[in-house]
């Protein structure tokens, strides 16, 4: 399988969408010849046209409220937000008329669009460029919210979240668009809603997602050869998330240490940890389920701040060390 | 309001004048009728629910149009089937001047599955996707939000539709105001920004909160035509209407339109009218939409007393049948509340 | 004590706090003659005239922008959105501006603003007036969310709020207003932070907030009388979370039952089970962690659907006999 | 632009007739001479800016202001030390010609502890809240936000300070623009909007994006006095922000002055300029606001060719110890990282 990059996976998929079916367009700030403040739109101008590249002026309501009305009367529409930090300029058409229409007018309308949002920190963009807000759109019925941690998920997701009915959040982080990864040529796409074995293990289980995927990764590599075994749970779509999939791989190994980016208060985690609660994998658990998030702070400029401001494979290694050992 | 008005040429024109203009308008008189028993339609509807609500038959709240009739039957006369329509919170009456089915419009109200969501909306909610009507909006500028992306599909799918939005004064204040008109300007969209400037947003007299009116100026500002004109003159709101549609759907791009007119009851449930006199409603009232256009069609000959009598009857008769629809629809049925969450 | 209506412990708190403070002053939608959409604000006006309440245009974000630029620089500024959806219009200066300023300029601004949001559904107005949004301002750094229960506490906890250094999101629940009970006639506060046992018991921990608690206590009394002990822990500020209370109360029940009307997924509920997995209590559990939440749906309009949509006693209830009876 | 544009007057003037004018301003030779220097100060930054960038040693983005110091320089001029600065992510300038430390702005870009934010904030953050700088902001339009309310607590503190807000073309069509002026207008608040039109906003050239220009349009349409005027004429800015500052500061309500200028490196670091051709930034160049500046100095001898290589390297070595005390200013420490969110 051919080699290349997170942000060239976005990118195809967009343009084999953008081919196959003419009801797809993309609309956002800067993609035109810009490329998009990432590139990932580079080359997309001169292929379809600024009929379907819409750039448009700098006005996020409006771009998310344009995008939910185009998809309301059969478009299918991508959204672009240069950063995730700018969805809460858009809150109101995502939460309120987006999220909602189909269940307000009795399940007559639908609203298939996609707002692509780059997200979290580590390119000293600070406080207002660097947030991980996955765990608020998560909150919202009538939203899913996808978030790839490799190229290959990256393309077969997007496709999947253009092609459903739904008002889909879709979530890069910043740090993987260089990581390159194996995707097929020929086409394919992945459900959402449906959780990844990234790494099979037996001693404990880390549900993790985006950059943090990678990291743990690195980590079960390295403690492998410790005979340490980790297996990483990658649920892809943050929402619906796959509960089973967690449940499951906590029942065997008995241990859960949950790993995101967000901050910790009211992030994620806690979602994780309360369908653990409700499931038959709670008897399981032979030590208490833990988290390793953001700290409760926004991302500061100064790299090493920065850094320490949220998980690093050092302390990924550490928490679950601890959990192993006992200590907590 | 202290501002300039484009007074419509209605005003001081003769009985037989305004039927000529409404000739050139296409306007025949069967229809004329009609636009008037529309109205009554409106207002005896909106009674209905004022009464509905007082018998304490209606849980949720309510924004009723009487007193703005003539905007929605001079829009909703002139726009097209297969034209989008995006309301607002005080919609029930465009709902009914474009056609909407009153049963399903009163079953909704009380929240039962016959109505237009299945009793899951409500009144600022009624939609009707089917037939290109968006939906009502609790949000203040929520279909102002909407509208360009409509119209950017319009337009991206090469129809000849158009997107009426219709919004209050007080949404003008929304910034999505600004960013949607710009949108519509910069890419030409076939929107019509139709502003019910009744001179309250809930308490707030106009002039307190907007920095300049008319707010056609706001439109001028983005090289949108903009005009202002009496919103209790029906068929001077068709007339506008009717050249913007037409500016409109020609690919000229959008067109703002303020109407003047006023709303007789509260805001909503809650409003206890203090912030206006009663002198000022009576004062309103007295110039009307309905009294004015039914005293031209007498004047003409169009209609009678005793076919006032008749339509007032006739339009009752299916507010009542509406009533009588909705009270005996079943309620929806609690296993299906997780329904429709997701397509 | 004399009894008073959480409408007018709220409105009294204000008051007293503009006497006392000429910085203090309350912004927003129909506030003045009106008395705003839920008579919080009736004769405000007549006493401190239309400087102090300052009525503004329907401009949400505008409002909480203002009202941040006015706390910077000295004032205490009071924000009132008409219903707590409308924060989802001021995300942006809430989060990224009042939140972060502090920290981004390195200490060095304060923004004591309080902005005050009826929240919840019950009154028939359907989903964009329904919501219940606090999970989503508790996950911000910078903020404190305070959400109470009854009329003694809205009066100590917006006093506190008023006089914090800090942004406050003051959540009323919309069937609170009408309730009444005994509040203090001469000045008191209640600190943030700080959990109120509102029912104790031995057999189980409920932790609740606003409209739930008082459904909650309903059910304790009434389970009371067959013996069942229930203790009803009431956070009354979201964030912080008295975490160390919920422990306490957890360790000498071993159970636990969170209880919100916010929707289930990426709700709270998962908070207060986080960090009961983080404290030595969890040890102490002789069950799982159970929640009872909002649907995961927009508020419907029908009557009988809303009621659905959110606990009520009798689901309550019934949750902690099946928690109680082992049966999960 | 294909717009209207106040021209400013000097433009056609002799040399003599610039410097009665400027006399009548208020401005005298030493003053002139000084803005000058600030102005290259600002360009020194700038440039020295892009370097560290390109050395590796900055780790965050940047948005530079090279070409638009006139806008600066004519604007901190003129306010007050006790106004309020509320500036934009292009705001190097701004806060160096309101008087601001440049080493602890240069300790700051480099995320150090000395900093003016301890390093928490970077280029896109530096505030002085002691000195009523309120800081730049990563949010296009963030400021504009914050103002109104800003202007709001100096009307009921009674003060005679005002608010200076800065933002570019491209902040204008976000929606909180429009409330923001809506708001400033209904109450009289004292917000000066300086609007810095230089073309583009980040690859969106000003036309492409925005329904009319210029935008004082859209500042008219709120009864908000707009002024268009060339922002690479420093005396140009000072004059039309005098004539502003006066009017606000009395009471009578915002001012929204749009200058014409151009930035003459890219948007920030990811920039390839693809948008625009290197020939309209060498033209540009060529009538850049130092360059002009310099010429009715030198043409009025308050400088000569030997002063200015004398300023370049004066400011230059005030940029080097900038740097010096940045590169030797230690990092915050990591054990800190949790200071700070709340007070
Ligand atoms: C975003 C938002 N803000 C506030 C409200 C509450 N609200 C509902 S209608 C209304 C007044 C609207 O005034 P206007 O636009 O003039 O319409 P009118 O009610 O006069 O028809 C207000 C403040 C809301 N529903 N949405
Ligand atoms: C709300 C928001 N949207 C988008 C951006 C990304 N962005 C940063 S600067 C910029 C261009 C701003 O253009 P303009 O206002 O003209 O200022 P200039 O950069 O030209 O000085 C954009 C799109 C942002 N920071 N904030
Ligand atoms: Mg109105
Ligand atoms: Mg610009």
């Amino acid at each position: 399988m051919p080699e290349i990059t997170y942000r060239g996976a976005i990118h195809d998929a967009m343009v084999e969408e953008m081919r196959r079916d003419k009801r797809v367009f993309l609309i956002g700030e800067d993609i035109g010849v810009y490329g998009g403040a990432f590139g990932v739109s580079q080359g997309m101008l001169a292929e379809f046209g600024p009929e379907r590249i819409r750039e448009t002026p700098i006005s996020e309501q409006a771009i998310v409220g344009a995008a939910a009305g185009a998809a309301m009367v059969g478009m299918r529409p991508i959204a672009e937000l240069m950063f995730m930090d700018f969805v809460l300029l858009a809150m109101e058409p995502l939460v309120n008329q987006a999220a909602k229409a189909r269940y307000m007018f009795g399940g007559k309308a639908k609203v298939p669009m996609v707002i692509r949002m780059p997200s979290g920190s580590g390119t000293g963009a600070a406080a207002q460029h660097s947030q991980s807000l996955e765990s608020i759109l998560m909150h919202i019925p009538g939203i899913k919210v996808v978030a790839p941690s490799t190229p290959y998920d990256a393309k077969g997701l997007l496709i999947s979240s253009i092609r459903d009915p739904n008002p889909v959040c879709f979530v890069e982080h910043k740090l993987l668009y260089k990581i390159k990864g194996e995707v097929p040529a020929e086409e394919y796409s992945i459900p959402l809603g449906v959780a990844d074995i990234k790494h099979e293990g037996r001693d404990i289980t880390v549900v993790t997602s985006g950059i943090m995927v990678q990291k743990s990764i690195a980590v079960a590599r390295k403690l492998e050869t410790e005979g340490i075994s980790i297996e990483v749970i990658d649920p892809r779509t943050l929402r619906p998330l796959d509960t089973d999939a967690i449940a499951r791989s906590v029942k065997k190994t008995g241990r859960l240490l949950v790993v995101h980016e967000a901050v910790k208060t009211g992030g994620w985690a806690g979602e994780v940890m309360a369908s653990v609660s409700e499931s038959p994998a709670f008897d399981y658990l032979d030590s208490p389920m833990r988290r390793l998030t953001g700290k409760d702070i926004p991302i500061p400029y100064n790299r090493n701040l920065e850094a320490a401001a949220v998980p690093q494979e050092e302390d990924i290694e550490r928490e679950i060390r601890a959990i192993l050992n006992n200590q907590y | 309001m202290g501002t300039e008005k484009i007074k419509a040429a209605y005003d001081n024109l003769q009985t037989e004048d305004v039927l000529k203009k409404a000739k050139e308008l296409g306007l025949d008189n069967d229809t004329l009728v009609n636009m008037y028993r529309t109205m009554i339609k409106i207002r005896l509807f909106e009674e209905k629910a004022d009464q509905l609500y007082a018998l304490g038959k209606v849980h949720g709240t309510m924004h009723l149009s009487a007193g703005q009739e003539a905007v929605a039957v001079g829009a909703g006369f002139v726009t097209r089937d297969d034209d989008y329509l995006l309301n607002h919170h005080r919609g029930h009456g465009h709902f009914i001047a474009s056609g909407a089915d009153i049963n399903k419009m009163m079953a909704e109200f009380l929240g039962k599955e016959t109505g237009y969501c299945h009793g899951r909306g409500g009144s600022m909610h009624i939609a009707d996707i089917t037939a290109n009507n968006l939906g009502a909006n609790g949000i203040v500028g929520g279909g102002i939000e909407l509208a360009a992306g409509v119209g950017l599909a319009v337009q991206m799918q090469k129809t000849d539709q158009l997107v009426l939005v219709l919004f209050g004064d007080g949404a003008t204040n929304e910034g999505i105001f600004h960013e949607s008109l710009n949108m519509s300007a910069i890419w030409d969209l076939p929107v019509i920004y139709l502003c019910e400037n009744n001179h309250y947003g809930m308490s707030a007299e106009v002039a307190r909160v907007s920095s300049k009116v008319p707010f056609k100026d706001r439109a001028l500002a983005h090289g949108i035509p903009g005009y202002f004109i009496d919103g209790n003159d029906v068929l001077a709101v068709y007339e506008f209407m009717k050249n913007a549609t037409e500016y409109t759907r020609t690919g000229k791009g959008p067109v703002f339109i303020e109407v003047e007119t006023y709303r007789y009851f509260g805001h909503s449930k809650s409003d206890r009218n203090l912030y206006r006199s009663r002198e000022e409603i009576e004062a309103w009232k007295k110039r009307g939409p309905i009294l004015r256009f039914e005293k031209l069609l007498i004047d003409a000959k169009l209609i009678n007393d005793v076919k006032v009598k008749e339509i007032y009857q006739d339009m009752g008769a299916l507010i009542e049948k509406a009533v009588t629809f909705a009270e005996n629809s079943p309620e929806p049925e609690i296993k299906d509340v997780m329904e429709w969450v997701y397509a």
